[in-house]
């Protein structure tokens, strides 16, 4: 920090230092304490994600009817009773474990692929001629207002119910965010003078898209990534809970919020526990997402790096 | 268009805010019933569909004959005053006189004809059409108060079929109609979508005047809602709540409620063409265990796909023990012989088909695997359950066990067994020559003979050919206001009569 | 002592940024009477506008901290009064008019409301205050006054704007005007007139005027007295006069001698065929015509100034011939094809010998590129320039040629000031060995030293690669020094077109007279002299 | 103006054609309403019936002819299973659908406004990080969740309100409640984020150097310049719950059109799902179009 007040004083024809990419994030990660637990507390949910199953599938899938819907908070038992047990007696601490996976695997799929087909399209749309762009706003239009309900039911009736045609479901509707998002972002990063510097020194369409603009873009996508992750885990939530997602003996976190729904008066941990585990996700999410927000934007970045090593 | 009514509803429930939600009836001879579901219609000739049938059968539209659940007295009369068969098989029908629709026509034979009519008509799809496939009817109208039906083949059982066709006033429209008009002891006094559907006692009616005079329906989805708002006062019964609610036996009455959950198996595809799989499918479960945990305690163990108050139950069959092993001998025995019982077995179930349906199917699932099968549990919406529960089965599917739910409360097999078994069957999985005939013989007997081959059809099936999984004649369970004097019957499923109940005090 | 309009003593501001703590202002006092007009000069960065906002309460704490000094208004410190108290002084004893009028003034407010809300803020009546703002308006001389109260900012111009702007800070006839890079943005005719009516409200109200600007020009124009600041400190002050001819620091002295305007004017000397000539260029937006047939010639080598007031169509000129826009008529043979209607072949291979330097190099260089990959992605492009392998040591030549150095090619666009930006994206065009070079307003957004710097380097680069120009300003001393024609244009026609000499020293259409008077001169003598000729022209 | 409309209805009905047609199809795709409608236990004949009678015997090609001719003359058909109008039981349960969206948006707009320039004025203050965690809560939270649980306490344990259903004012106030918080989450957020660049602008420094007090730099200075991207998305919110609160109409048993669209597509009552997306499209198309009025009425630059 000092050499970099030093720099602000260097002579006019030398340029300001700047540390690499990765630990200006993490500096202003560590400036930032609330982005700081979500992404830890992230990195836990993904790290879940990936051993969960295999560590604890047995135990997440051993049904013990005598000992259902048994109560949290018994620590004088096996430490992953102490959750609880759910209607089948399976204990709820490994089974929110297990059922991470498939919950951040469709929410994950959801995005990426929302994310690559939007973007393409609205890139498209925001370059090509103005009928192929009305073309493929009419088209957006038309995925935002079919239900979203009608395309689950229709995917998983022609497909099947699993967790990759519950993917393409969610993709399916969030395509249009990522396709106006990108497009308004084109459309204005078109006019801006380094794309008209490139088109000078005849560049073309295909190098100004992929080298200029899109760029340019990715900052937004990113918070926009983030934030939808957010938004998709809850709509897998709600279709599961509706009955028209994963279904059982897949589990995710939606879907033990919906089967524990008709204990709730005698064991309201069912919903819960599963519960708070969207909610904490989520909210880790909204809190990197808006850290991000500033963090990928030079003009706000400053707010985070003030706030860094508070000696410098 | 009604739209402006509906603004006028909500202003008017602003205006009824100062009501609260404090029982507003409470010393009242007007009740409030909550059921889970609202009906798409009020369809008299749809009545025997339950969420149509819990509102108007026999307290809107009325029968000419009554099945007596409670007393087991069989069949009743109710429009009819009496009967009886003429020499060709033929029945005629004496009704009862000075009875009135609730549009103030007085009814007769006509009627009763015209609602044959209309059954038959195709302008509609009533399902109660459903009950006389295969039946030629010939409806003549002897006078004013007597009818005869001519029926090819011949019905021995025409007196309780006939309690499943209710009466319209002739004129009625073809269509199916919304605001139905009856002989009953109440009359249709408004229905708002969505919203409630409002019964009012009529004061010409035929018969005994009956307690409650104001009938208002509502409807939740959500089992704990229901049981709260009895629990709240602000509804006086809820005929089905979830068996984790029924804790106040004050107010919580269980009831066999005629419905009975079974495994379909579909027995032509390897390896459940073989009856030493379908043996070990049976002993590898451990029904015991389910009662009074994922099923209610009340809950009776199958052994016929109809319930035990049904003619021709056969109280000698056994229920399959648990029997883990003898089911893992019995696949040994089947691989030995070649049979492929390495095979994934599909197993379909209906999301929300049943209470607990999940965590059953998904116990189930645990159990046959615990004896070696290899069983991939696949929940599906109604629409798909119906594509795999009824023929025309797929070609080239693989072996498929269907979970199912079927209601029986009519007290004759003959509404089960053809369905079911018979290779015609349009849910059956198997075409036994002993099975066909067996129904055959028994739809056309009578009297002894007809429970006698009812029983026969029963064994063979449980016992020999293992048809199926039959797993738990269901209980349903009722929550019921302190004040109302009302115990739910068998027939609470599809029914609920207005005039049974009554108030304490 | 006795007590001045308005002292600053010790004023120190510290801001809290990215890499520690700036200090904005270090240190510095200043004062001013009735009736007096000090200007504060320097150049982006100085912290010239920091006192000001300190005086106006405007700055934002955090990320600013005023660490020491006090502002005295007639006596009494600023700094002392409570918030109320302060904004009580705002707009009644203090007003302040800002170099943007357009994102100064509410956009969804008519300036009417704005006008009657900066009077009923101070306790005048809602009729009084429509009455008053009407009379403003007619003294600012705004057309149609009673009609301009209820329109919205954006439907006025510039100059308009501005007027309404000094027609709202003077509502409450402060004792104090404040006005930050006042004529910054407008053109230079609308600049004199603007500084005028500025002039003559001082005389009428007796005010004190604190014009903060980085124009030489206005310095001479409206300044009694001058304070010079480089990076946060005052490095001379005295007035005007003084300090231009006997400038004491060696940044005054630089700034001074950078003023344009002042060298050699070229001959042209090129000879040969024209490499471009443009026939009857026109191009419509709409209904609108923007280029009403514009001509003119270019040999190699040879540079075209192309000067206009906004709106003129020069820089649609450049953008057509770079086909960045279509041309709607007439023909520019570029060795013989014309590039209006070039296939897009054609216009490839053209690329490489027609350049492009824009006005804003920071937005003209793609912020997430190196500093190697914006030059060397010319040979991206057109990979017959160059084989890979020389590409890095061909990037450390180019920045050397531009005055940088081969260590910077690793770093991005922000990390560098101003005119090595511009510097940067030079390199880039050279990278493409091109042969006319247009420079739309390439040096506007400058410093007036650094506008000096990058114009010493192209007009190296022309003489040693003999690379022709067609440099667009619309700054006629800027282009003065650097041009060997100059091509006037107003409304999208060419005015007049003749050698440096022949336009500077002997303008022959009238607009291109007022240009050059309405340009302001940096010596005050000399411009009171072109002020007073003025003056008597126009009476 | 007039030619803006048009121009916008002739884009929105192009897009409203596209869904109808693609609706249309693929929901005949998904099953047979037939059986669906009958009883397992129905024969083939009656099912064919069925089918005969709603003509969706009928090559599809044809049946859409005949659907598109009907819509054309006002006719959306008949609900295959309440022998009523589609449009009649679309209108019923939009109307209510319609109640709960205003109440819910208004309450969301006015609470939402409030509290993120309040929170934008003193940026990083107790009152913004507290309000800024309080909406990063409610933008998180899965609806459905909350809605079950707010049954639990408020209906059940304290009996304080309904526990769902319509009749009177209370039965409002559960669901209404648990729609506010997600929008309001999200509402606060823009609002906070529009308003600190607003405040930030150039023309706020000039009302401070004017002397205007805080109140009126803040509602009336800044609020309406930052009320652009707060209406966009107070739109997006609304559209999304007049298309239907699905989950939590299904939980309250709340007669609106997200429940009537559930229940319609699961029982593949065709027409009526595709009255309710004529019906909230047609809805969609009105609110963007008050929208952009709302925008031009609050910024003078834009004009159609």
């Amino acid at each position: 920090m000092t050499m970099a007040i030093q720099s602000t004083h260097t002579p006019k024809e030398t340029v300001a230092e700047e540390p690499s990419a990765i630990v200006r994030m993490a500096r202003m990660l560590w400036a930032d304490k609330f982005a700081l637990c979500a992404a830890i507390f992230l990195v836990f949910v993904i790290v879940m994600a990936i051993i969960g199953p295999t560590w604890l599938d047995e135990l997440a899938t051993k049904q013990n009817l005598r000992g259902r819907n048994l109560a949290p908070f018994m620590f004088d038992r096996e430490w992953y009773m102490w959750l609880g047990a759910d209607a089948l007696g399976r204990p709820l601490w490994p089974r929110i474990i297990v059922a991470t996976q498939n919950t951040m695997m469709v929410a994950a799929g959801a995005v990426v692929i929302s994310a690559i087909i939007g973007t393409l399209l609205g890139l498209i749309a925001g370059f090509a001629s103005e009928r192929v762009s009305q073309v493929i706003m009419r088209l957006a239009d038309v995925i935002m207002s079919f239900p979203s309900l009608l395309v689950a039911v229709i995917v998983l009736y022609i497909l099947g119910s699993s967790i990759l045609n519950l993917m393409l479901v969610l993709a399916i509707t969030r395509i249009p965010v990522y396709l106006r998002t990108t497009r308004a972002e084109v459309l204005e990063i078109r006019q801006r003078m380094f794309v008209q510097a490139a088109r000078v020194m005849g560049a073309s369409s295909k190098r100004i898209l992929f080298r200029h603009i899109l760029p340019v873009v990715i900052p937004t996508l990113t918070t926009l990534m983030t934030l939808d992750f957010a938004y998709v885990m809850l709509a897998e939530s709600a279709l599961s809970f509706l009955g028209i997602g994963i279904q059982p003996p897949e589990i995710t976190w939606g879907l033990m919020i919906s089967q524990g729904r008709q204990y709730l008066t005698n064991a309201w941990w069912l919903s819960f526990w599963p519960g708070l585990a969207i909610i904490l996700t989520t909210l880790s999410l909204n809190l990197l997402s808006n850290w991000l927000r500033i963090a990928l934007d030079p003009v706000q970045r400053w707010r985070l790096e003030m706030k860094g090593p508070k000696h410098g | 268009m009604k739209t402006s009514h509906l603004f006028g509803a909500v202003l008017g429930s602003v205006i009824a805010f100062g009501a609260g939600i404090a029982p507003v009836h409470a010393a009242s001879t007007d009740i409030k019933i909550v059921l889970p579901e609202e009906a798409d219609l009020l369809e008299p000739c749809m009545a025997t569909r339950s969420n149509i049938g819990r509102v108007i059968m026999e307290n809107v539209s009325e029968t000419l004959t009554e099945l007596d659940v409670r007393t087991k007295q069989g069949v009743m009369p109710r429009l009819a005053e009496k009967w009886e068969q003429t020499g060709d098989g033929a029945w005629r029908f004496h009704l009862r006189q000075g009875v009135k629709f609730s549009d103030g026509k007085a009814f007769g034979a006509k009627d009763v004809k015209y609602s044959f009519d209309r059954i038959f008509s195709d302008k509609n799809v009533c399902e109660s059409r459903r009950y006389f496939g295969g039946m030629k009817f010939d409806v003549k109208v002897v006078d004013d108060n007597t009818i005869d039906f001519k029926v090819d083949p011949v019905q021995p059982i025409l007196p309780l079929l006939l309690s499943l066709v209710t009466i319209v006033p002739e004129g009625t429209p073809l269509e199916f109609v919304r605001e139905p008009v009856g002989t009953g002891p109440y009359k249709l006094s408004n229905w708002t979508p969505g919203q409630q559907i409002v019964l009012d006692a009529r004061d010409d009616y035929w018969g005994k005047k009956p307690a409650v005079t104001k009938a208002t329906y509502v409807f939740r989805a959500d089992p704990a809602v229901r049981a709260a708002m009895v629990q709240a006062g602000e509804a006086d019964l809820a005929p089905s709540i979830s068996q984790v609610e029924a804790t106040n036996e004050k107010t919580d009455f269980s009831y066999l409620d005629s419905e009975t959950v079974y495994l379909r198996i579909d027995g032509n595809i390897a390896p459940l063409n073989d009856v030493r799989v379908r043996k070990a499918l049976n002993l590898a479960i451990d029904r015991q265990a389910f009662l009074g945990t994922l099923v209610p305690q009340d809950a009776v163990l199958a052994t016929a796909l109809v319930p035990p108050t049904t003619l021709g139950w056969n109280p000698d069959v056994k229920v399959f023990p648990y029997d883990p092993d003898q089911a893992k001998k019995l696949l040994e025995e089947a691989k030995a012989a070649g049979v492929p019982v390495d095979t994934p077995i599909t197993v379909v179930a209906r999301t929300a088909n049943f209470p607990n349906v999940t965590e059953i199917m998904e116990a189930v699932q645990a159990q046959l695997q615990e004896v070696g099968f290899k069983i991939d549990l696949k929940f599906v919406e109604v629409a798909e359950h119906e594509v795999y529960y009824s023929k025309p089965f797929k070609d080239g599917r693989g072996p498929i066990i269907v979970a199912a739910m079927h209601d029986n409360s009519k007290g004759d097999p003959s509404f089960t067994m053809f369905f079911k078994y018979d290779s015609k069957g349009t849910q059956s999985g198997y075409a036994d020559p002993k099975v066909d005939d067996l129904i055959a013989r028994a739809s056309a007997a009578t009297g002894d003979e007809r429970a006698k081959l009812w029983s026969q059809l029963i064994a063979y099936v449980h016992d020999d050919l293992v048809a199926d999984v039959l797993l738990f004649h269901m209980v349903g369970y009722s929550r019921v206001s302190e004040r109302l004097d009302f115990k739910p019957s068998i027939a609470t499923n599809g029914m609920l009569q207005l005039s049974e109940i009554g108030f304490k005090n | 002592m006795a007590d001045h309009l308005l002292e600053v003593r010790n004023l120190s501001v510290d801001f809290h940024t990215a890499s520690g703590v700036v200090h904005a202002v270090r240190n510095i006092s200043y004062h001013l009477d009735r009736g007096e007009t000090l200007a504060i000069l320097g150049e982006s960065g100085s912290g010239k506008s920091v006192s000001s906002s300190a005086i106006m309460n405007l700055i934002d704490m955090p990320p600013g901290k005023i660490t020491s000094g006090e502002i005295l208004l007639d006596g009494k410190d600023l700094f002392k009064m409570n918030a109320e108290q302060r904004r009580e002084v705002n707009g009644r004893r203090i007003a302040m008019i800002f170099q943007d009028p357009l994102s100064h003034l509410n956009p969804v407010y008519t300036v009417g409301w704005q006008m009657r809300e900066a009077l009923k803020t101070h306790g005048i009546s809602s009729t009084q205050a429509q009455n008053e703002a009407l009379r403003l308006f007619k003294r600012v001389a705004l057309p149609d006054p009673e009609r301009a109260l209820d329109k919205y900012p954006h439907e006025f111009s510039g100059g308009q704007r501005q007027r309404v702007m000094i027609a709202m800070a003077l509502a409450l006839k402060p004792d104090l005007l404040i006005a930050d890079e006042p004529t910054t943005a407008l053109d230079v005719t609308v600049q004199a007139e603007v500084l005028a009516l500025l002039k003559e409200l001082q005389r009428e109200t007796g005010m004190g005027v604190l014009i903060i600007t980085h124009d030489l020009g206005v310095v001479s124009e409206v300044a009694d007295r001058v304070v010079v600041m480089e990076k946060g400190q005052l490095v001379e002050s005295g007035t005007v006069r003084e300090v231009y001819h006997n400038p004491q620091h060696a940044y005054t002295k630089k700034l001074i001698s950078a003023a344009p305007g002042k060298g050699e004017m070229h001959e042209p000397e090129a000879s040969g065929d024209a490499i471009l000539s443009v026939k009857d260029a026109r191009k419509f937006y709409g209904g609108f015509e923007a280029l009403k047939g514009v001509s003119f010639d270019l040999k190699a080598g040879e540079t075209v100034a192309v000067v206009g007031e906004s709106g003129s169509g020069k820089s649609t000129l450049a953008r057509i011939l770079l086909r960045l826009e279509e041309a709607d008529g007439g023909t520019a043979k570029w060795k013989g094809k014309d590039l209006f209607t070039m296939s897009p072949g054609d216009l490839f291979k053209l690329r490489r010998d027609l350049q492009m330097v824009f006005q804003d190099p920071t937005q003209s260089l793609n912020p997430r590129m190196t500093v190697y990959q914006l030059i060397s992605e010319a040979w991206v492009i057109h990979p017959e320039i160059l084989p890979k392998a020389k590409w890095r040591e061909r990037v450390a030549e180019l920045l050397g040629q531009v005055g940088l150095s081969a260590e910077h090619m690793g770093r991005y666009p922000h990390q560098f000031s101003g005119g090595q930006r511009q510097r940067i994206a030079i390199a880039r065009a050279l990278a493409l060995e091109p042969q006319l070079i247009v420079c739309d307003e390439a040096v506007s957004a400058l410093d007036v030293s650094v506008q000096a710097q990058v114009i010493t380097l192209l007009d190296k680069l022309r003489k040693e690669m003999g690379i022709a120009f067609i440099f667009i300003a619309h700054d006629l001393p800027l282009v003065r020094d650097f041009a060997d024609y100059v091509m006037v244009m107003q409304k999208g026609e060419v005015v007049e077109f003749g050698t440096v000499a022949q336009v500077f020293d002997n303008p022959q259409k009238p607009y291109t007279q007022a240009l050059l008077a309405a340009s302001l001169d940096p010596d005050p003598d000399v411009q009171a002299a072109n002020r007073n000729a003025r003056l008597a022209t126009a009476s | 103006m007039l030619r803006f409309i048009r121009k916008r209805a002739l884009a929105s009905l192009i897009s409203l054609i596209g869904l109808l047609v693609m609706v249309f199809f693929l929901s005949r795709l998904t099953g047979d309403p037939a059986s669906l409608f009958l009883p397992v236990e129905a024969s083939a004949e009656m099912k064919a019936e069925f089918r005969a009678l709603h003509g969706l015997d009928q090559p599809l090609l044809v049946q859409f002819g005949q659907y598109v001719g009907n819509v054309v003359t006002g006719d959306l058909g008949e609900s295959l299973r309440k022998a009523r109008p589609a449009l009649d039981v679309v209108l019923e349960a939009f109307t209510w659908t319609l109640w709960l969206a205003v109440i819910t948006m208004t309450l969301v707009t006015v609470c939402a406004i409030v509290v993120g320039s309040l929170a934008a004025f003193r940026t990083g203050g107790f009152f913004d990080r507290f309000s800024s965690m309080l909406s990063l809560i409610g933008a998180s939270v899965p609806d459905f969740w909350l809605a079950i649980v707010a049954i639990v306490i408020f209906a059940i344990q304290l009996s304080w309100l309904p526990t769902s259903g319509t009749g009177t004012l209370t039965h409002w106030i559960l669901p209404i409640c648990v729609l506010f918080v997600r929008p309001f989450g999200i509402i606060v957020q823009v609002v906070r984020g529009s308003m600190i660049s607003a405040l930030s602008s150039a023309y706020v420094k000039t009302a401070r150097a004017k002397g205007v007090k805080s109140g009126p730099i803040i509602f009336v200075h800044a609020l309406r310049n930052a009320m652009l991207p707060v209406i966009t998305v107070i739109g997006d919110q609304a559209a999304s719950l007049l298309n239907g609160a699905v989950v939590i109409e299904t939980i309250f048993g709340f007669p609106g059109v997200g429940k009537l669209m559930i229940d319609s597509i699961l029982q593949r009552d065709f027409n009526v799902v595709l009255a309710a997306i004529l019906v909230t499209a047609f809805a969609i198309f009105l609110m963007n179009l008050v929208i952009d009025l709302a925008y031009a009425l609050l910024d003078p630059r834009i004009r159609y």
